[in-house]
Order: C-alpha cells, then structure tokens, then sequence
C-alpha cells in the first residue's frame, strides 16, 4: 500500500501573527518531498505541527488516510514519524549508542541492558553512516558534524515511515553530507516518505523529487524537480509583488561620511573581516544561518571578545570590553532572539524601554518615574505599540510589538543613537507590522544614523538596503549595491564555499 | 489610572493577601491570649525586638533572591564578626567604631569569597554559601575567640544593646526599621534597585543593555556579608558577648521571610515591603505560640508548615498568574522545564 | 487540587497550635486572673534563714503552707534541648503538687537572644517566677533583663560570676572541675579492681571537651589538672574537642575510635567523659575496637547510662557516671524560689550558711556521687524519698 | 615515550633495592616505605610506557583509564593517606581503618540517595532528620517489644513516605527543592523532639542482641553497616550504569527535554528517587541506632551535608547528568580519611572546621574546572570540523 501524508488545510496563528494559513500539502511515499520558502514562510511551524510540538487552529494531518492529531511530540514518535530539528536534543554526557537507542534500550531478562546486543546494533548503523565513531563514546566529546549525524542515525534508526529533515547538512562538511544523500537515497527505495527543508539549492537539486513552495504561510506551488530550474524556483520564493511592501517606503538619500570601519576582525566565528558603515546608509548582511553575521555584530558591540583587527567609530579607534561601553559610544544592538537576549519578560514595557539610559533617568538619588513615564510614553506613541498602559508586562505582547519596545528602547528620546544594529527585526512579525519597520528603518537613517540590517529574508535585504554585504562561515563573500543586487546573485554568494 | 483599577490592582497583589493573614494571625493570638496581653505595647515592642535581626538577614537576603541567587551565610558571618568584635574590645585598647569597621571589612570579605565562587567558578549559589558560611565564617569565629565567649564591656556597644528611646523602643529596633525603609527605597526607587530586578528577570538582556550582571552580583554578596557582619554586631550589643552559637542559626528563617513576603525563586519580582510583612507574620506568629505557652518542639513544626504554607500559597499565585497570560504551548515548557 | 494542599497545611497548623496548647503542661489557655501586687521579694527585715531546714538534697518546705496561697506560674526557661533539661522539667512537674506550682517550660533552641526575648515576654504575662539555666557566655546582659522584671529567679546549673569571681545570683548547679576531678579521682581509686596493677607509665587519658561550653570547659579542665596530680610526668594525654562536630555520639565515636585506635603504645585508658552523648559514643569506639578490658570510661550526667543500665547494658568499658537526679536540681531550686515568691526568703538569706567565701549570694552546688551498675537504684531511691515523693 | 619509561626504571629499581634492605634492617621505618613506595610506583610507570610505546591499544587502554574522573580521585586519595600515615604511622592500622569505615558509612549511605538524586537533577535536605527520625522510630518500636524485622519494615516504609512527601511537593506543586526539603526537615525535627521528649531512646542489649550486632560485628576489615553501605554502592552502581532505569535517571538529569522526547516521565523518575532517598536516609538511621544502642532526636542531623561533600568530591556533577557510583565510594572513603586523619594528626578542633569547608569548596571547584575543560574540548573540536 502506498504510504501518503497529507495536510490538509492547516493554519496556525501566533499572538500578532498568521504562521500558517489553510495550506493543504499531499506527499506519497518512495519520494523526497523539499519544502522551500524564506524564513517566516511557515516550513518550521509545518515540521512542529507533523512532530506534535505545535497543536493547529484548524485542520488535520493524515497519514495513509487516517487522521492523526498529535498532542505531544512523543505520540508523533509513535506514529513512527521522525522530524530532525536544527537544535539537537542529545545527552551529551552519554554514550553514542545510548543516545541512539534513547527510547528503545534493549532489556535483556529482569531489566538489564543488553549491552553487547545494544553496541552491535549500534555498530551496524554506524557503519552504514561511515562514521569514525565508536558506540561507547561519549557524544559530547564528538565534533558538531558527528553529533548532528547521531541525531540523523537516532531517526534512522527508528525506522519511521515519515523521516522529516530541517537544515541537516548546516554543519556537516562534504562527505558527511554524501554518506546523508546515499542514505536517503536507500530511505527512499525502501518506499518511506521523506522531507527535505534547505535553503541550499545545489542540494535540493541533487536529492528531491518535488519541492512544495510555501510563502507568508501559504502554499504558493509544487514543482517536479526535474521540471523546474533555480532561477523559477527563486522567483517563485520571493516572486511576491514587491510592489506595495517596498515601493511604499520613503526612503533616505542623503548619505553622510563614514561612521564605523571594521578592519580585519579575527573573533572565534569570525576571520578577517573588514566592512565601512557611512552616516544615513542602511547596510545590510545577507547569509544563511550560522554565517557569522550575529557573532560579528556582537564583536562589535562588545558582547563577545575580539581577538585581533580594530574598530573605528568616526575615526576614532576604539576597544569595547562591554555592551555598556558600546551603549555610551552610540551604538545599539536588538539582538537576534527577542524573549531570550532582548527583553525581560518578567518586567514592563516602561522598564524595558527605560534600561540602558537608567543613570540619565536618576536626578540626585532617586528615579525620576514622571520623566520616565513620559520617554515610554513617547516611545509608545512613536511605534504605535498596541498596549493600554505602560505597566503590561512584555511577557503579553505580540512578537510585533515586542520587536517595537526594543527598538524603542535604543531611539528613545535620551539615547543618542549613532549606529542601530538590527538582528532579524521582522522574524515571526506578521506582514503588515513589517511594513511599519521598514518605514522605520529609513525614517532613523534620514536622522543620520547608519543602521545595519541582519536579516535571512533575501527580499527584506534587497529592497531595504542601500548597499548589501553577503557572509558565509565567518568570512564576506561579496559586496553589491543596492542596484547590482539580484536575489540569485545573493543565494549564490552566501552558498559559495 | 483611575483609583477603582489601582484598588483592584492592590486586592489582587501579595501585599494584602499578606496583610489579610496578618491581620488573621493578629486577631487568633490576641483572642487566646491571656487578658488579651498579645497587643499590649510591651508585647508589639517585644515583637519588633525580636525581628531586628531577622530584619537584616533578610534585607540580605531578599536582594539576592530577587536577583536569582541566595545566600544561606550570613547567619554565620553574624556569629564570626561578634566574635571577632569581641575579641577586638576585649582589651579595651581598640576604640569601638574601629572595631566596627573591622567586622564590616571582614563581612564584606566573606561576601566577596561567595561572590568569587559563585561568578568565577560558576558554583550554586546556595552550596556555596553553605560551604563558606557552615565551615569557613563559623571555623573562623573560633579561632578568632579562642574558642570561648569573651564578654564585652565597652560602654557604647553596650549602650546601643540596651538602650531604649523614651525607654519603650530600644535602638535596635530603630536601627532595624532605618536600614529595611533605606533599602526598601533604594530597591524601588533607584537605579541600583532597577539593575537588581531586571538582571534578576534575564541576565543576558540586561548585559546586552548596558548593565553588568557580574559588577551586580559581586556588589549583593559584599552587601549580604556587611548586613550580616551588622547583624552580627547588634547581637553582641544586646548580649554583651561573643557567643559561638550566635545568629548561626538565623539564615533559614530569613530565607523563609523573604519567600512568604512573595519574592518569588529565580528573581524579577518580589518588594521589600513583602518581606517586612512576611517577617511580621512569621514574628507575630512564633511570638503568640510562646505567649500560648506551646512547647517549642511545636514550634518547630509550626514554622516548617508555615514555610510549606508560604511555598504553596506561592505556586496558587504564580498558576493564576501564568494562565491569564501566557500561551498554553509555552507555559507547558515553562512548566516541565 | 493544590488548593486543597493549602487548606491541608493551614489545618495542620491550626491543629498543631491547638493540640500543643491543650497538652502543654498546666492549664494555659484561661485567662489567668489579675496578677496580685506584686509579691514582695526580699523587703525589709527577713533574717532567719528558711532554708537551714534544707535536707542533704536541699528540699525545705518554709513556713507558709503552699495550698493557702494562689498557684504561682514558675517559668523553667533553657537554652538547649538536652536530656538532662527535660528531665529537670519533668522533675519540676512532679513537684508542682507539693509546692502549689504551675511549671511553664521554655527552650531557646540554641538561640539566646531568642531566650532574653521570652523574659521579657513571660514578664509581661504575669509570671511568679523563673528557674533559668543562665548561659555563661551572656550572664551578664541575662541576669541586667531579669532584674529589671523585678520578678524573682533561681540560676540553675550554670553559676553567675562578676569579673571578680564572686558568685552573684543565687542558684543550683553543679561544679565542673570539681566534677571534672572526682571523676578522674574515682577511676585513680577503682582501676585496679577492673585491671589489677598496670604499668601507670604506659597509661592515657582520653579527655573530651565541647570548649564553646564553659560548664563542660570546667569539667575537662577538672579531669586534666586532677589527671596530672595523680600521674605527675605522664605525657599520654589527649584531649578530643567536640568543636569540629556537633553534641552526638557520632561525634564522640570518631573522636574516641581515631585517638585509641592511633596510640596502640598507651595500654590502659581513662575516658572522664565531659558529656554523656560522647561517653556512649566512646563507649561504643571501645567496644568496635575489642578494648573493653583496656579502657574506664565515666561521665557527668546519668540519663542515658540509667536508662541504658534498666534495659539491661552491662558493658565493661563505661561502668559508672556522676549520679545525677533532676530532684536534686529541681528540689533545692524551687523550694528556694518558692521562699522568694513567698517572700520568707531573701537571695540574701538562702543558704547563708553554705555560702563560699566571698561570694554575695550562695550558690548551692549539687552533691557529686559517683554511681556504679549496682549502686544507681538506691542513689535514686534516696534522691525521691529526701524530695518528699517517697 | 619510550626514553621517559628507561629513566623511570633505572631510578625505580635501585629505589625499591634500597628501601627492601632499609626496612629490614636499620627500621628508620618511613624513609624506607617511602622509597619502597616511590620505587614501585617508578618501576610500574616505567614498564607501562615502555610497552605503550610499542602497542597502540595499551596506550590507548591507558589514556582511557587517566582521563577518568575516578583515577584523579584515587590519586588524591592515595596523596592523602600518605601524608597523614608520614605524620603518624599509626594511621594505617587495622583498627584505624576500620574507624574510618565506621565513621563513612552514616554519610556512605546519605552520600548514595543523594548522588541519585543529584544525577536526576533534584536535591533533598531532608535526608539528615529523616534518618534522625528513623532512629527514634526504630528504638521506640524495639521498645515495645516488636521483632527487630517487622521494626526495620516499618521503619523504611517510613523513609518511604517521607520521600513520597518530598515527591509530592517537587514535582507535584514545584517547590524549589532545596528550600521545601528544608522546611520539611524542620517539621520532622520539632515533631522528634515531641516524641522523644528530647530524651535518647534506649535499645536494650537483652532484648535485642541480634539488632544490635547489626550495628556492632565486624566482617573482616569493614564493620556491618559500612559492609552493607558498599553492597549497596554495588547494586546502585549496577543499576545506574546497567538497567534501563538507570540509564534513565542519567536522561533526566542531562536533558530533561531529551528525555521527555523519548517517552519517560521526568517526574515519574524523580519520585522514584526522593522514594529511594527517604529509604537510604532511614537505613542509615536504623543502622546509627543499632552502633550506638539507641535511638536520638540529635543524631545524623548534619550528615546530609557530609554525604552531598562526598558525592561531589566522587566527581557527581552539581547540575545532574553525570557522577558514578565508583566515583561516590571513593568520595566517601576521601572524605571520611581526610576527617580522620586531621584528628589522627591532632590538629586543633577549630582548623578541623575551616579543613573540611576548604576540601568541600576544592571539590566544587574541582567540580567546575573538570567541567570546563569539557566544554572546551567541545569548542576545539568545533574549531577543527
């Protein structure tokens, strides 16, 4: 019987954002299905959805024809489904066969394991995956690369019907990545359904059947691999009419001296990088993940520690040892993850907003709560942040005007912004809020601040972005204009080795 | 704000619910006390006597928890600097605010060894304290007294143990009340204050806006030493001796005031007003058991399910909490995690 | 269902509050009525002695009949739970009949200023009077807050000295280093009836000590110099101090077990123990270390050895200890603050005639008889009938 | 390598010719075991990386053993004993080892509830008055005349419960574990004190000879109760590293995600755990009530913080996740030397203090350094790929 998996029209919605949107996907077996999209199209909600993390608003997923809702992610398991995210989830302190046999520890009589039964398995599947690897090794001793095969070989070994892949080749090197591809390829004759999320397209090309295209949470088209090509798949992707996003902004012209020069930055992620940021340009960093753009700008700021190279800002050569010092000098980081690094949930928006200008708040001794109330209350009015007073806690915001606090925070009016470093500002915000940002964006560089702008949305950089740098592992790739940039140019460059 | 929404803000906040089981604890004693002696004057003040040095372990205590750590040593610091204080005046050669300063120094130096431990190489907090307070302050108050209570006649320290204003409110007391109102005011209302609930809140966003977590940390215990140190000194003022048990045995109760006055575990929220209440409670409660005639060993048992009262009434506060506002997704994590 | 869990708890504590108050000795929960004037303590021209009457345990009974006048509320207030303060209550319970007493027990916990606290405290509830083990290390600021209640008091166990020496407020207790020497005296007198001659060169005293304590510093400070007079010129002394554990027998095993089981060159052993918890534990050491026939261990205190001795124990090692019966704590102690309370007696005339020289007030030192297996029941019996329980 | 492993033997077998003919005859007994000692340490290391130079998998089988956790731990334990047995050689004798066992195995038996607990991520200061408890309980059974067996069953179902209450308010009502096993040891400590009236309890040595050798006999070097102690370190160790539960107990302390995505119940395993703990504490309550022929409302009350020193100095990491039963029993047998040995040495009560905090604070900091390098070995090796 052939093995189908299908979802049928499935939305799900987050506080201030529409994830999914009645996507109706279908998905036979003995084939390798790629789901392709820009970052916020909604593929990982999908995954999270298939592994049980995510319950849908609306919907079902069916697998041979029958409706399964799953509630947690070890009844997905169950329903043997295996879905291979990026953030492993391993024991580091354990052995790599207990890892790999986490859920299944053979007994032998009376509860004990059945260790030489467990090491042999183990071995089998290491051979099949040629890895240098032993069965007793502790995983945390192994490289990322060999770590991020275990938690492949843990799905493989599982045997599931529907095997899902999110970015597994980001840290493997070329032959790990080939072992991958022959395995699939032997997943597939044995008839099991198999998904493939990547942003690389040499990839996608190699291994996929078909390839499911998915844009701001909804299907956009399915193509047969061999009938398509990378130029229509892209177009496809990001073929949204830039019209009305873009075109609306206002944007800024007058472009002053140059503000920072980075010059040959050595850092842990970083080697020798240089880059110039001019007063009123919007520079923005193009890349996939794990490019190093996030550990540069942190170098920068002096969250991380530099090892070599130096920093000019207007000129001046200067050595952060800390955020603080970064802050007092003018520069602003909203950092990449909002609830972890941006905001203290626990506190108010008038907290959050008034944390790095504290000493100009305190007259004397105490703090000054009216001059304080009113620099949130600017701030509030300025980014139209939905909330009735400044007391809610960040914790019931949407992610859309979580992202406004923050920025809030580094435009109040006590800061003296010079530079105001975005790290995916628009993540997980629904489209219209983005609009508002990008408006934003030009509306601080037209005061003069240079803004650099993070972000894996190929589109958001291109069109928002006077001049676009693009990085892969920790070193730039290219430097285009705003005018000579192209969507495929960009891919190829944050793609190339 | 219009006042009905600060009136609702307040019935549904820690502060009255405190107050309500104050008033509750209040009412019991003072019915079943005998000829209703619970609130005579003498009885209030005993109350407050009996909290002074509660009240510094706490406000110790509280910055810390508030900010995501704890501290179980300064009970022990308290004993190590009476002793020292002791055998400072023992001779009578050494003026007594140098011997104050000394023990200040040396519970800020104490403060600084668990600030090293728990910063530098990244131990809990709370068995670190243990260590350097169970083994470190108390073997040091030893050696430092030779092992024997030596008693102090120095005429001011004396005068700050006994004296009382208008002979009713002894200045200790005063002492206590000064130290938790300037403390309250500089948790709420200053800048310092602000840093200790936002790094407490999330450490990582509070670096990343310009404040020092570390600097912070570093800062807490120090004070925690020097309050315990202080503590430590009025003790020996009120007793006139370096007594070797001394507040040794005063660093749990405190940790329970501060959790009953509702600053929560792994900090962010919590004022010092709660604690003041929480230890009025705790106080009022131990003191109407004696005055009731109950046997200690009760009382042990009382203050146990007391904690266990304050833990529970806790954990129905931060539900109710959790299930207005956060998604159910993400409250499972928080909960499980 | 957590909210079932709070009320659970709170129950528990109302219970535990009420069920406490019911079963503390006396009937505390009425309202006791107005507290008469002030009992007169001592004023004018008292100078007959009640308690020459005072037989050798130093019961006596003054000349005011204890069912004519109202129940006094007697406070006995101590700083630490050990066995001996509990059965000194106990004893204090037993004569509440006799002397027209109500006895209000008080620990501290270890927590003494927790113990001035509830002075004051029980001042203002009216009580009669106090019997209180007056910790050496604060006597001075404890006796301050007592006088200043104006309500009478006896010291119990712990003797309350001016810089001086002189004995200031009258009490019963025991001497430490006279204690402390008797003991060492008693195992000089009868060693030879457990070992026969022995090489006296080759003997060791194993002297434990608790120094923070100044009673149990005396006692091991009695059993060194006496030690040391007997055995002039013999260096096998040790001295386990108890400092570094807690007062458990635990602590007394390791001490003892570590220092026998390290001198096998010291044949024969004293062990004048200063407490009893480190004399069971030693006592168990020796037996561990098959040294029962090597080794004398004697104590200050009888509880546990009594105890241990009417289930039955008739170990070799720890064979006697100071015979200690709370009456003769309790007896002399309240008969004196009864005299007080009555106001027959001043701290000036109780015991004048016993009063050391030099001293203001007498301090009324327990009797010290070292009691063996066969000796302890008719100690005991002696202590009851002289207490008038018969 | 194999230069270093000639030098080492050239300068171990003189050593060992020596120190043999000193011993026999002049007797300046500790120089000669000392050269003893160093000889055959030097022979041993010599002859080993002679061979290792030759065969690949002995050196490999040596870099294994070396890295372990647990050969650092011996090595300072041998360190330790060395330098109390210089001071004073009676150290090592029969009958002092045998105190140090009979000293280890209240805070043996702690050490091992509390390392499970601690590998699954919880913690319970309950465990010191619980076993307190037990001893008062056990004694005030044999007081009434009921069989020591039936006593010794009730009296661990006791521990039972009281670990099923610890459970209940962890993982039922998220208490922050230390400080709720904090109140609840209060509690049980006031409600002892009620029972007893504070007095020791009694265990007559007529009625109940058998219990009492429990506490008393020796078989060979090691007295009962630590004898039972080791079983015990034996068959947790076998469950830990061998049995599906154990393996579990790791998961839940490592990464309760993990785990919970595998299909076990993290709190299912740590009821369990605080179950166990309440069991060990009473055994060991049952077990000080046997030595010391009495049950008392002051016993063992501070042991639990001895047993988590030992756990820790046996390499169980704070944070859960990691720590093996080998590593606990040499922590116990460290911890309990080093104690005896400071008395042995006769150092002054009050340095004995501030000794046994310091080695509690080397062993967290041991703890951190050990952990450290782990995680930098990591970031090497993420360098590298």
């Amino acid at each position: 019987m052939e093995r189908t998996l299908e979802f049928v029209n499935i939305s799900k919605a987050f506080p201030g954002v529409q994830a999914l949107n009645d996507v109706s996907v279908q998905v036979k077996g003995g084939r390798v299905s790629a789901l392709m999209g820009e970052n916020g199209a909604g593929k990982s909600t999908l995954l999270k959805i298939l592994s049980g993390d995510y319950v849908p608003d609306g919907g079902c997923v069916r697998i041979n024809g029958e409706e399964k809702n799953f509630t947690s992610p070890y009844q997905s398991i169950k329903a043997s489904v295996s879905v291979i995210y990026q953030e492993r989830q391993l024991l580091n302190a354990m052995s790599v066969m207990e890892n790999v046999f986490i859920d299944d520890l053979h007994e032998s009589k009376f509860g004990f394991l059945n260790k030489s039964e467990l090491r042999r398995k183990t071995q089998e599947i290491i051979d099949s995956f040629e890895l240098p690897v032993k069965p007793s090794d502790i995983v945390g001793h192994l490289s990322i690369a060999h770590q991020q095969m275990i938690e492949i070989m843990k799905a493989y070994r599982r045997d599931s019907d529907i095997i899902a892949f999110d970015e597994p080749t980001a840290p493997l090197t070329d032959r790990e990545i080939a072992v991958l591809f022959r395995l699939i390829g032997k997943l597939k004759e044995r008839g099991k359904i198999i998904l493939y999320v990547s942003h690389r397209m040499a990839e996608i090309f190699q291994i996929t059947d078909d390839i499911v295209v998915l844009k701001d949470g909804q299907l956009v088209t399915t193509f047969e691999t061999s009938q398509t090509n990378e130029a229509e798949l892209v177009k496809a992707m990001v073929g949204r009419d830039i019209g009305d996003t873009y075109a609306g902004i206002r944007r800024n012209d007058k472009i002053g001296d140059t503000l920072l020069e980075v010059k040959n930055l050595v850092t842990e992620d970083i080697n020798n990088v240089s880059f110039t940021l001019r007063r009123g340009e919007v520079l923005g960093f193009a890349g996939l993940v794990g490019a190093g753009r996030t550990e540069l700008m942190r170098a920068v700021f002096g969250a991380d520690p530099v090892i070599s190279g130096d920093i000019l800002l207007e000129g001046k050569s200067v050595n952060f040892k800390s955020p603080k010092e970064a802050i007092d000098s003018g520069i602003a980081l909203c950092p990449e993850d909002r609830k972890t690094q941006g905001l203290v949930l626990s506190r108010s928006i008038r907290d959050n907003i008034s944390m790095p200008v504290l000493p100009k708040l305190s007259k004397r001794l105490f703090m000054d709560t009216k001059a304080e109330e009113s620099l949130a209350a600017s701030a509030i009015s300025k980014f139209a942040i939905k909330t009735p007073t400044a007391e809610k806690l960040t914790l019931e915001l949407s992610g859309g005007n979580q992202q406004k606090v923050i920025l809030g925070r580094w435009t109040s009016n006590l800061m003296d912004t010079k530079i105001l470093i975005l790290d995916e500002p628009t993540k997980g915000i629904d489209v219209g809020a983005k609009a508002e940002i990008y408006q934003l964006i030009h509306d601080f560089a037209s005061q003069g601040i240079g803004v650099i702008l993070i972000s894996s949305e190929l589109t958001e950089v291109l069109n928002v972005s006077d001049y676009i740098i693009v990085m892969r592992s920790g070193r730039i790739t290219g430097r285009l204009s705003r005018h000579e940039a192209t969507e495929e140019r960009v891919i190829e460059l944050s793609m190339m080795d | 704000m219009d006042i009905a929404g600060i009136a609702k803000k307040f019935i549904k906040g820690k502060t009255f619910s405190l107050l309500c089981m104050l008033m509750l604890i209040i009412v019991f004693f003072w019915y079943f006390s005998p000829n209703h002696s619970f609130l005579s004057v003498t009885n209030i003040v005993i109350i407050l006597n009996s909290m002074v040095l509660f009240i510094l372990f706490a406000v110790a205590v509280s910055m810390l928890i508030i900010s995501g750590e704890v501290d179980l040593s300064p009970g022990f610091i308290g004993t190590a600097a009476g002793a020292t204080m002791a055998a400072l005046l023992e001779g009578g050669t050494v003026p007594w605010f140098v011997a104050v300063i000394i023990c200040l120094l040396m519970g800020i130096g104490f403060g600084l060894i668990n600030a090293v431990l728990v910063n530098k190489f990244r131990i809990q907090s709370f068995i670190a304290t243990l260590a350097v307070g169970t083994f470190l302050a108390r073997g040091f108050s030893f050696i430092v007294s030779g092992g024997r209570a030596i008693p102090v006649r120095d005429p001011v320290i004396s005068w700050l143990g006994t004296a009382r204003i208008g002979d009713v409110v002894p200045v200790t007391v005063l002492i206590s009340l000064a130290i938790i109102l300037v403390y309250g005011t500089i948790l709420s209302k200053t800048k310092f204050g602000r840093g200790v609930y936002l790094c407490g809140g999330n450490r990582e966003a509070a670096r990343l806006a310009g404040l020092n977590p570390k600097k912070l940390s570093y800062l807490l215990f120090a004070n925690s030493g020097m309050l315990g140190a202080l503590a430590g000194i009025l003790f020996v003022a009120r007793i006139r001796s370096g007594n070797l048990d001394g507040t040794n045995a005063f660093s749990f109760p405190a940790v329970t005031a501060v959790i009953f006055g509702g600053i929560s575990f792994g900090g962010g929220s919590g004022k010092m007003l709660g604690c003041f209440l929480g230890l009025l409670i705790i106080n009022a409660f131990n003191n109407g058991l004696t005055i009731m005639r109950v046997s200690p060993f009760w009382q042990d048992v009382a203050s146990g399910l007391l904690l266990l009262l304050a833990l529970t009434l806790d954990y129905i506060s931060t539900r109710r909490a959790n299930r207005a506002s956060i998604p159910k997704s993400a409250r499972r994590l928080k909960q499980e995690g | 269902m957590k909210k079932v869990v709070a009320l659970l708890i709170a129950a528990a504590m109302a219970f535990s509050v009420i069920a406490c108050a019911s079963d503390a000795p006396g009937d505390a929960a009425p309202p006791v009525e107005e507290a008469q004037p002030s009992v007169n303590n001592g004023a004018g021209t008292i100078t007959v002695d009640v308690s020459e009457g005072a037989n050798s345990i130093g019961f006596f009974l003054d000349d005011v009949d204890p069912q004519s006048r109202r129940t006094y509320d007697v406070v006995w207030s101590f700083m630490r739970p050990m066995p001996l303060m509990q059965n000194i209550g106990d004893a204090l319970v037993e004569l509440e009949d006799i002397l027209n007493v109500n006895i209000i027990h008080y620990n501290a916990d270890g927590d003494i200023d927790a113990l001035i606290q509830n002075i004051e405290i029980f001042a203002a509830q009216g009580v009669d009077g106090f019997i209180i083990v007056i910790d050496p290390t604060a006597s001075e600021r404890i006796k301050e807050v007592l006088d200043n209640t104006g309500i009478p008091y006896i010291a119990m166990l712990n003797s309350v000295r001016d810089e001086n020496g002189r004995a200031i407020v009258p009490g019963v207790g025991l001497d430490g280093y006279q204690a402390g020497r008797i003991k060492t005296q008693w195992l000089y007198d009868n060693y030879r009836t457990y070992w026969g001659e022995i090489d006296t060169a080759r003997l060791g005293l194993l002297n434990f000590n608790f120094s923070p304590n100044v009673d149990f510093n005396d006692r091991y400070l009695g059993a060194l110099s006496m030690f040391q007079e007997l055995f002039p010129g013999n260096t096998n002394i040790f001295s386990a101090d108890g400092v570094a554990g807690r007062l458990d027998e635990q602590t007394g095993f390791d001490l003892a077990s570590a220092i026998l089981a390290t001198n096998p060159d010291v044949e024969h052993w004293f062990i004048p123990a200063c407490l009893e918890h480190y004399a069971q534990g030693a006592a168990r050491a020796v037996e561990s270390l098959g040294m029962q026939d090597r080794v004398l261990i004697t104590t200050t205190g009888s509880d546990i050895l009594s105890a241990a001795w009417d289930s039955g124990y008739d170990g070799a090692a720890w064979v006697s200890c100071i015979g200690i019966h709370a009456l003769q704590y309790a007896a002399p102690a309240l008969c004196a603050l009864v005299a007080l309370m009555n106001g027959t007696a001043t701290p000036d005339t109780l015991w004048s005639g016993l009063r050391a020289p030099g001293d203001l007030y007498t301090f009324f030192y327990v009797e010290l008889e070292i009691v063996t297996r066969d000796t302890y029941q008719d100690f005991f019996n002696r202590i009851r009938a002289e207490a008038g329980l018969g | 390598m194999l230069i270093v492993g000639v030098i080492l033997i050239v300068l171990g077998v003189p050593a060992l010719i020596v120190g043999l003919a000193t011993l026999l005859t002049v007797g300046n007994y500790s120089l000669s075991v000392s050269l003893v000692i160093f000889g055959v340490i030097a022979l041993g290391l010599g002859v080993l990386s002679v061979l290792s130079n030759r065969r690949e998998n002995i050196r490999r089988a040596i870099r294994k053993v070396v890295g372990k956790k647990e050969f650092t731990l011996i090595v300072v334990l041998a360190v330790i004993v060395y330098i109390f047995w210089m001071i004073n050689h009676n150290y090592i004798t029969l009958f002092n080892v045998r105190n140090i066992f009979n000293a280890a195995f209240v805070m043996g038996t702690l050490a091992i509830g509390g390392a499970c607990l601690l590998i699954g991520g919880k913690i319970d200061l309950s465990a010191g008055s619980t076993g307190m408890m037990a001893g008062v309980i056990i004694a005030m059974l044999l007081g009434m005349g009921i069989h020591w067996i039936t006593a010794l069953i009730i009296t661990l179902v006791f521990g039972a419960v009281t670990g099923l209450i610890n459970a209940f308010f962890v993982n039922g009502m998220n208490f922050v574990p230390f400080i709720s096993t904090l109140a609840v040891s209060s509690v049980y400590g006031g409600l002892a004190r009620v029972m007893t009236n504070a007095q020791n309890i009694p265990i007559s040595s007529q009625e109940h000879p058998v219990f009492l050798a429990l506490g008393s006999t020796n078989i060979g070097v090691f007295p009962l109760p630590f004898f039972i102690t080791i079983i015990l370190l034996i068959v947790y160790g076998v469950i830990l590293s061998s049995t599906k539960f154990g393996r579990r107990v790791y998961m839940v302390g490592g990464n309760s995600t993990a785990a919970r995505l595998a299909g076990i119940n993290p709190k299912k395993i740590t009821t369990l755990l605080f179950v166990n703990n309440g069991v060990l504490a009473s055994l060991a309550g049952i077990l000080m009530a046997a030595r010391m022929h009495s049950g008392s409302p002051s016993a063992i009350l501070g042991s639990d913080l001895d047993g988590y020193t030992a756990a820790i100095l046996g390499g169980v990491a704070f944070v859960g996740g990691s720590g093996s039963m080998l590593g606990v029993f040499i922590g116990i047998v460290l911890l309990s030397s080093f104690q005896n040995g400071l008395v042995v040495t006769g150092l002054g009560a009050y340095y004995r203090v501030i000794a046994s905090g310091l080695l509690l604070i080397a062993a967290l900091i041991l703890d951190y350094f050990r952990e450290n390098s782990r995680i930098r070995a990591l970031r090497k090796a993420r360098h590298d790929s």
